[in-house]
């Protein structure tokens, strides 16, 4: 029987084949496996923020701060690796923990002293990113070794089509984002706290872990995201993924997440994000739009794109809840 | 350096690239096929950029350039995809004005892996690897930020008691306002008269400028200068001065950056005394730029283009023509 | 541990001078209560009496203000209902509390699924869960359908069967047979005997008395959060167990007029007609008339379809086929709106998620259907309201009796009181009531049915869905047997309990 | 009902607490008002005035969040608003008459009650999630503006628009009076109609309110018209405030703040119960915070660390709990005070 469950997600799917193919279609040098590639390569750090939000959105919260931390890691990154002269191998791993930290911090806070997360995120991204300017306002490039092999590595499929380091740290990030949402316990608990929170607790959930676990997960994610994003763009800078806290939430809701919690999918946020990826890829390919059309042709695709989800899966939607 | 007050387009064109002779005939050449530039801009965040985009795009459309366009919502990513996807579809010149100086290697050695040349626009990146990019075209906002402080160090050489400046700065952490800042404070550190008192950011608005000034004109009581990193900033702190009974250009000096037509009305009407040029029509030098390299010429790595500077005077005279 | 006699021997839990107010109430005052192993031990009193507050206290969801809770002879200090499962107290809370998103198997598995090196075994959790219910409550339903796909009664099944798989000492059910009928009862009750023998305590709380009288051994009686006093249920008769528990004589009880009484059987004129009425997946097409001051009931099974087509009347679904005619008014009904509208009324079975708007107040619930009749432009003036409030706390014997306090806060049954004055306030020509007595303690429920049989005496109709045959029995005029989401036949003449379980076991 | 149990109470005392750090920290500065030029001129009049959109987008933002809703695309509807009111002046022959100027305004809440419709139909008819519904709208909705602007600020120089958003009137700023006007609107279309009410209950439990009969429907697009009508009058004083408009930078980020303000004031994000009032107050911190940090001359690169820190302080001195712990800290340390907190009610 095809599970009513994974119609929402099987939509999704679709609508982002129809918009490759309309793509393909209508731009000459489209329809190419690496263009394709390239929506990974271009947005492996989005991958790696949504699978963190998924689960902080799932449990019925949002996290604001996913585009700051990222900037505070490129900038605490090039300032150790490039200033302090500290070795990648200690800088890396220190960047996930402070991620991480920041995180339970926030989550702590939610959870304990019940804050509304929106708030609470939001004083995390103004600190994040307030905490870069401290650092210093100019970028700071960085031309270590191994960054640089990290960024400029092609791993070469057949076909002469490539992949970045990147691209494959995205990849396994998703993959263990499936299996945790789906196969472990801390997962299970997250859905079961999206879908009431009140439930959960006379359940004998570990609710304050599992809140707390998923806004350090997401920290732990936005932190990698980062290192990946220094991979990127080598250089560490207070600008740095501005407004990427509502591209991730948009990939997530486009997935098929709500909102409300309880309801969402890794799977569907990686195609949320593709989705944002193909309508930026179309674009560029038409080339001929003014900034404002740009923007204006953006909503339209993702209103399109959105109306013809709904639509498709009306039949979920009349389900009683 | 402050004096070339005058510059006409077409002159620094020519002066800037040296083997252009005679663009008709020299065109020749590649209008056999067709260039196909792309081009990724910045963003429309400002009066300023979206004179820069129109130039670019009419030079195009004028130069018989087929121009790809893309805007990255001043967001640097955007960029990197945009010119991902020139690659992808193989046009012959890639141009850019980096959002920010760095993090450019990996995509630009992409091009050149690729075969594709690149020029910079408006500024410059920071690689160390100058063969990633064929030239580089543009204002310098260090420099920009030097002309304003040393006007204002020249007119206050004599200056026997304190001069209180207050600062309206671009956006934090950008590219321009980092550059103002340093240029201007590089100048006016000489004379010990000269004391920034207040600087805060006005994100480069109108609204953002006036409500900071507001703010200092109440927070300070004796202010003698006002240098802010554009005019529209500048624009909105006349506003708060007029609110406040002083009189602009008079009461405090006021020195800004750009020269845009608002602005330069403003400093027709002696309500700005002094105006950086920062110069957005950089469209037709570009294409010249291009189809010279693709004919093969020599282009040099640094094409400045001169930015003027503008006294009351010189804005009344120079207003009537001003496009932008 | 001694097991000479009752009295001597050790209780497995012992609560002592608990003390617990909220802001505005005290919902236990010094309250004291003993679990022995291996018996069933009711907790009564009526509805806001302090019964769930003192689970809650118990299971750590909310903290003590005084007093203290030994367990097997020792202090514990509970904090949460994770810290009592692992003391081995297992509990079903009053109001279904599962996670509605979840598969029927994660609700009853959730916490303690089959792993193996970390991972979920979910082959062997739906294969298990689905033993588990099937075996133990008879309950044939796909596991691995997300819980809200399911109907009440279901759900509370879930949860008992969640409780029972957990490995306890203590199990307490907070008014697991509210919505259950005869049938799911015994099954319950067979299984709780199963449990006592192997020498589990049970708390057990509910309204119904004939169910206390036929499992329990002992009983606690609450009032106003105040310990009343604690019997062997052998010697306490039922007319002093309502007394205790209202702090005064019930007269009322077995006095009610019964249906079909004096000017009531008359022919009636019709009010609403449905004609092939239907909706696919949820009730085939049927004929149903009800006339003017008529009670019908619907009786059946779980799942036989009633709360489906008690919905279809009120437009709360929307029929895929047939037609609903209304004799006064010509409209169509196609949402509760012009149900509404057209003079109809519907208390919905699942009060907690389509009843109350939990963070209002009693008196903006109450107002609210009326409100919505009258529109946004034409408010209720304020005065109003609170006299309207006031009117139906007091009818209703709503308590706390302030009808500033919020909704979420009362007891699940004053709750159930509130959406009932809700729709009593617009005055409906046909109230539809699911389930309007679950959770109701004693004497709130024959209050309810006599105010049905007033009302319907005034002319209106009444359509009622009940799991409890002798209340079904003794307010309606026509009973209509559900089996299967088909209606199976009508019953208008001398109707007993008798005649009407056999017509529902397809007799 | 003791008088820190009011819902407005934390609200107005950070208020208070910001007051009266300014009290210390530059008393003269602060607190002077004269009047010049026949008005009223002083730190504490700027904050109203340059308050006032940020008061109104909020004020809109309110019954939205109340619905359970979030309408992200305010900033850009303000910025629409503005640009097609400065174009449509710019564009007269006399920039004063009074018929251009009502042609202006009336074009520019006829347009943001278009989005606001929009934004109310995706939500409520089409069914999207208000976050993705009103996105779209925000992302577009610069484009709509710019495009209106041709990319360009526009500049007017009508002195009779300029009142709207600079003008006084009894020595106060004009803005303020609008202020008060479309507060006093809300306050009376809320509380004295029945559609408090049916938004509170909409937003809390919409299942419930469709079987009370309620048409949420209606109630969604009304909230979303309401907010777009609120985000064009804000547009129009800050537009009018600075004589020009700007379609990229007006009204940027204004969402976040407005969001802010509401929370701040004691609205859940959850949808249910809206406090106007403490929404007011909210909006008063955020721009009061703002005019401090200007004024003590707090560095650009670390505002908005110091943002964080209130914003933070702000919302844990708001949270009952964290008091509670606070108190217990202080009064005894029998129970280990995370415990206490970790239980759920
Ligand atoms: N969280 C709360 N906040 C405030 N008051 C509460 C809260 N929970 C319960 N009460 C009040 O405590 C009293 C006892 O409620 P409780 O739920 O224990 O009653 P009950 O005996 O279980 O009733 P019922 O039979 O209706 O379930 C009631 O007056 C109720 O209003
Ligand atoms: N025994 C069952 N097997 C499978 N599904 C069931 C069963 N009982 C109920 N359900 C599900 O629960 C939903 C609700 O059923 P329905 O509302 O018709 O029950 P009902 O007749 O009103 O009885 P009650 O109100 O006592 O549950 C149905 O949609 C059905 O999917
Ligand atoms: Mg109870
Ligand atoms: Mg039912």
């Amino acid at each position: 029987m095809f599970k009513q469950k994974y119609l929402s997600i099987a939509v999704t799917v679709f609508l982002f084949a129809v918009m490759f193919l309309a793509g393909s279609f209508r731009y000459t040098g489209f329809f190419s496996l690496q263009v394709i590639l390239n929506l990974l390569i271009d947005n492996a750090f989005l991958l790696i923020v949504a699978v963190g939000m998924t689960f902080v959105i799932v449990t019925g919260g949002i996290d604001l701060s996913v585009g700051s931390v990222i900037a505070l890691t490129t900038m605490m990154s090039a300032s150790l690796v490039q200033e302090h002269g500290w070795p990648p191998a200690v800088v890396i791993p220190l960047m996930l923990v402070i991620g991480s930290l920041f995180g339970w911090v926030m989550g702590a806070i939610i959870h304990y002293f019940k804050i509304q997360p929106f708030i609470v995120t939001l004083a995390g991204m103004f600190l994040a990113r307030g905490l870069c300017y401290v650092i210093s306002i100019n970028t700071i490039t960085i031309d270590d070794a191994f960054y640089t092999k990290m960024a400029q590595t092609k791993i070469h499929l057949p076909g002469g089509s490539f992949i970045s380091i990147s691209v494959i740290i995205a990849l396994v990030v998703i993959a263990a984002g499936i299996y945790i949402a789906h196969y472990t316990r801390l997962g299970r608990n997250i859905y079961a706290l999206g879908g009431s929170e009140q439930s959960a607790l006379l359940m004998g959930l570990p609710v304050a872990r599992t809140k707390i676990a998923v806004y350090t997960l997401s920290g732990f994610c936005s932190a990698l995201a980062g290192v990946v994003f220094t991979f990127y763009m080598l250089s560490g800078y207070g600008l740095h993924a501005m407004g990427l806290e509502l591209d991730a939430i948009a990939s997530v809701v486009i997935g098929g997440t709500l909102l409300t919690g309880g309801v969402g999918y890794i799977f569907g946020t990686f195609f949320g994000v593709l989705i944002q990826g193909v309508i930026q890829t179309i674009i560029s390919f038409e080339g001929t739009l003014s900034s404002w059309w740009t923007k204006i042709v953006i909503g339209l695709l993702l209103f399109l794109f959105i109306l013809f989800q709904r639509v498709l899966s009306a039949r979920q939607a009349t389900q009683k809840l | 350096n402050n004096n070339n007050a005058e510059p006409s387009k077409q002159a620094a064109a020519s002066s800037a690239a040296p083997s252009s002779e005679a663009p008709a005939s020299e065109a020749a050449a590649p209008a056999d096929q067709q260039i196909t530039m792309g081009f990724a801009q910045v963003g429309a965040e400002s009066g300023w950029r979206t004179a820069n985009t129109d130039s670019i795009q009419s030079a195009a459309k004028e130069a018989g350039v087929d121009l790809k366009f893309s805007d990255a919502q001043q967001k640097q990513e955007n960029q990197i995809k945009a010119i991902r996807s020139y690659i992808q579809q193989k046009v012959d010149v890639i141009a850019f004005s980096p959002v920010v100086e760095s993090g450019w290697d990996t995509v630009l050695k992409e091009a050149k892996d690729a075969g594709i040349p690149v020029i910079l626009t408006d500024r410059a990146v920071d690689s160390k690897d100058t063969s990633l990019y064929v030239t580089f075209m543009g204002s310098d906002f260090v420099e920009e930020g030097r002309m304003a402080g040393a006007w204002l160090a020249e007119q206050y050489k004599d200056a026997t008691e304190d001069v209180n400046i207050v600062e309206l700065q671009g956006t934090t952490g950008s590219a321009p306002a980092n550059d103002r800042k340093a240029g201007f404070e590089e100048k006016i550190a000489g004379n010990a008269h000269l004391k920034v008192i207040a600087s805060q950011t006005g994100d480069f608005t109108r609204a953002k400028g006036k409500e900071v000034m507001q703010a200092f004109l109440k927070a300070n009581k004796d202010i003698d200068v006002l240098y802010a990193h554009n005019d529209d900033m500048a624009l909105g702190a006349i506003q708060a001065i007029e609110a406040a009974g002083l009189k602009p250009g008079v009461d405090i000096k006021i020195i800004s950056v750009d020269g845009v037509k608002d602005g330069m009305t403003a400093a027709a009407e002696g309500k700005i005394n002094y105006i950086v040029e920062c110069n957005p029509l950089l469209g037709p030098l570009l294409m010249q730029t291009a189809k010279d390299m693709l004919a093969g010429k020599e282009v040099p790595k640094r094409i400045v283009t001169p930015d003027g500077t503008f006294t009351s005077e010189q804005a009344k005279e120079a207003l009537p023509n001003r496009k932008y | 541990m001694s097991t000479v006699d009752g009295q001597e021997r050790e209780p497995i839990l012992q609560m002592s001078g608990i003390y617990k107010h909220f802001p505005g109430v005290k919902a236990l005052n010094n309250v004291s209560f003993r679990l022995f192993p291996g018996e069933v031990h009711a907790l009564m009193g009526e509805n806001g009496a302090g019964k769930s507050t003192l689970i809650k206290v118990l299971t750590g969801v909310y903290s003590i203000d005084q007093g203290a809770v030994t367990l097997s002879g020792r202090h514990v200090a509970i904090h949460s209902p994770l810290e009592a499962q692992a003391a081995g107290i297992s509990t079903v809370y009053q109001e279904v509390n599962l996670c509605p998103n979840l598969t029927v198997a994660e609700n009853i598995f959730i916490g303690r699924e089959p792993r193996r090196f970390g991972r979920i075994l979910w082959k062997e959790m739906n294969r298990k869960a689905e033993q588990l219910l099937r075996e133990r409550l008879q309950l044939g339903i796909d596991v691995t359908q997300p819980l809200y796909m399911y109907s009440v009664a279901i759900q509370q099944l879930v949860a008992i069967a969640r409780a029972l798989n957990i490995s306890a000492k203590v199990l307490i059910l907070d008014e697991p047979t509210s919505s259950l009928d005869r049938n799911e009862v015994e099954q319950l009750f067979k299984i709780m005997r199963k449990l006592k023998e192997d020498g589990l305590a049970i708390l057990f709380v509910t309204h119904f008395l004939d169910q206390v009288y036929e499992i329990s051994e002992r009983i606690t009686i609450l009032r106003n959060g105040e310990f009343v006093g604690e019997y062997e249920a052998a010697q306490l008769p039922r007319i002093e167990l309502v007394s205790k528990m209202i702090g005064k004589e019930l007269e009322l009880l077995g006095e009610l007029p019964k249906a079909g009484g004096e000017g009531r059987a008359e022919a009636k004129e019709s009010l609403i007609e449905a004609i092939g009425l239907g909706r696919k997946g949820a009730i085939e097409p049927f004929d149903l008339l009800i006339g003017k001051g008529e009670v019908v009931s619907l009786a059946g099974l779980l799942g036989s379809g009633r709360t489906e087509m008690a919905r279809l009347f009120f437009g709360a679904d929307r029929p895929d086929q047939g037609q609903l005619l209304l004799k006064d008014s010509p409209g169509a009904v196609h949402s509760p709106r012009q149900a509404i509208d057209a003079g109809i009324a519907f208390c919905p079975e699942n009060r907690k998620t389509e009843g109350i708007i939990d963070d209002l107040t009693v008196r903006e619930n109450i107002v609210l259907a009326m409100q919505a009749t009258r529109g946004w432009m034409r408010r209720i003036p304020r005065k109003k309201q609170d006299e309207l409030a006031d009117q139906y706390i007091k009818a209703l014997n709503i308590n706390p009796p302030n009808p500033e306090h919020l909704v979420k806060n009362l007891s699940g049954g004053n709750q159930q009181k509130v959406i009932l004055a809700r729709w009593l306030l617009t005055q409906p020509k046909l109230l539809i009531l699911d389930e309007p007595t679950r959770g109701i303690d004693v004497g709130a429920k024959a209050e309810i049915q006599k105010l049905v049989l007033s009302l319907a005496r005034q002319g209106m109709s009444v359509l009622f869905v009940s799991s409890e045959l002798e209340e079904v029995v003794r307010v309606s005029d026509r009973i209509v047997v559900l089996r299967d989401r088909k209606k199976v036949k009508e019953m208008q003449e001398d109707i007993g309990q008798q005649q009407v379980m056999q017509a529902i076991a397809g007799g | 009902m003791r008088i820190h149990k009011h819902h407005l109470f934390w609200p107005l005392a950070m208020l208070a607490a910001l007051l009266l750090f300014n009290l210390f920290y530059s008393p003269e500065e602060f607190y002077t008002v004269q009047v010049r030029n026949g008005h009223l001129y002083g730190t504490l009049i700027d904050i109203l005035n340059f308050g006032a959109p940020l008061i109104l987008v909020a004020i809109g933002m309110t019954v939205v969040i109340a619905t359970g809703g979030i309408d992200l695309s305010v900033g850009s509807i303000v910025a629409i608003s503005g640009a097609m009111a400065c174009l449509t002046i710019s564009k007269g022959a006399d920039q004063d008459a009074l018929g251009l100027l009502a042609e202006a305004i009336a074009l520019s809440i006829g347009i943001a009650l278009l989005l606001g419709l929009w934004n109310g139909l995706l939500v409520s008819v089409i069914g999207i999630q208000p976050i993705i519904a009103t996105l779209i709208l925000m992302v577009a909705g610069r484009g709509i503006a710019q495009l209106i602007t041709s990319g360009q600020i526009i500049t007017v120089t009508s002195d009779r628009y300029g009142y709207i958003g600079s003008g006084s009137l009894l020595g106060l700023p004009f803005s303020i009076f609008i202020v008060v006007a479309v507060f006093a609107v809300a306050v009376l279309l809320t509380r004295r109609t029945a559609l408090g009410l049916f938004i509170e209950s909409v937003g809390r439990n919409p299942s419930a309110s469709r079987l009370a009969g309620i048409r949420s429907r209606y109630v969604l697009i009304a909230v979303y018209l309401f907010c777009g009508l609120c985000a064009a009058i804000a547009g129009l004083i800050l537009s009018s405030n600075v004589s020009s408009a700007d379609g990229n930078n007006a009204g940027l980020w204004y969402e976040l703040d407005a969001i802010l303000a509401v929370v701040i004031g004691g609205t859940s994000l959850t949808g249910g119960r809206f406090y106007l009032t403490g929404t007011l107050i909210g909006a008063l911190i955020i721009q009061t915070l703002t005019t401090t940090i200007y004024m003590i001359g707090v560095p650009p690169e670390i505002t908005l660390v110091v943002k964080a820190f209130v914003v933070l302080v702000v919302c844990l001195i708001q949270s009952e709990t964290f008091r509670k712990t606070l108190v217990q800290r202080w009064q005894t340390r029998r129970y280990p005070a995370e415990r206490e907190v970790a239980k759920h009610v």
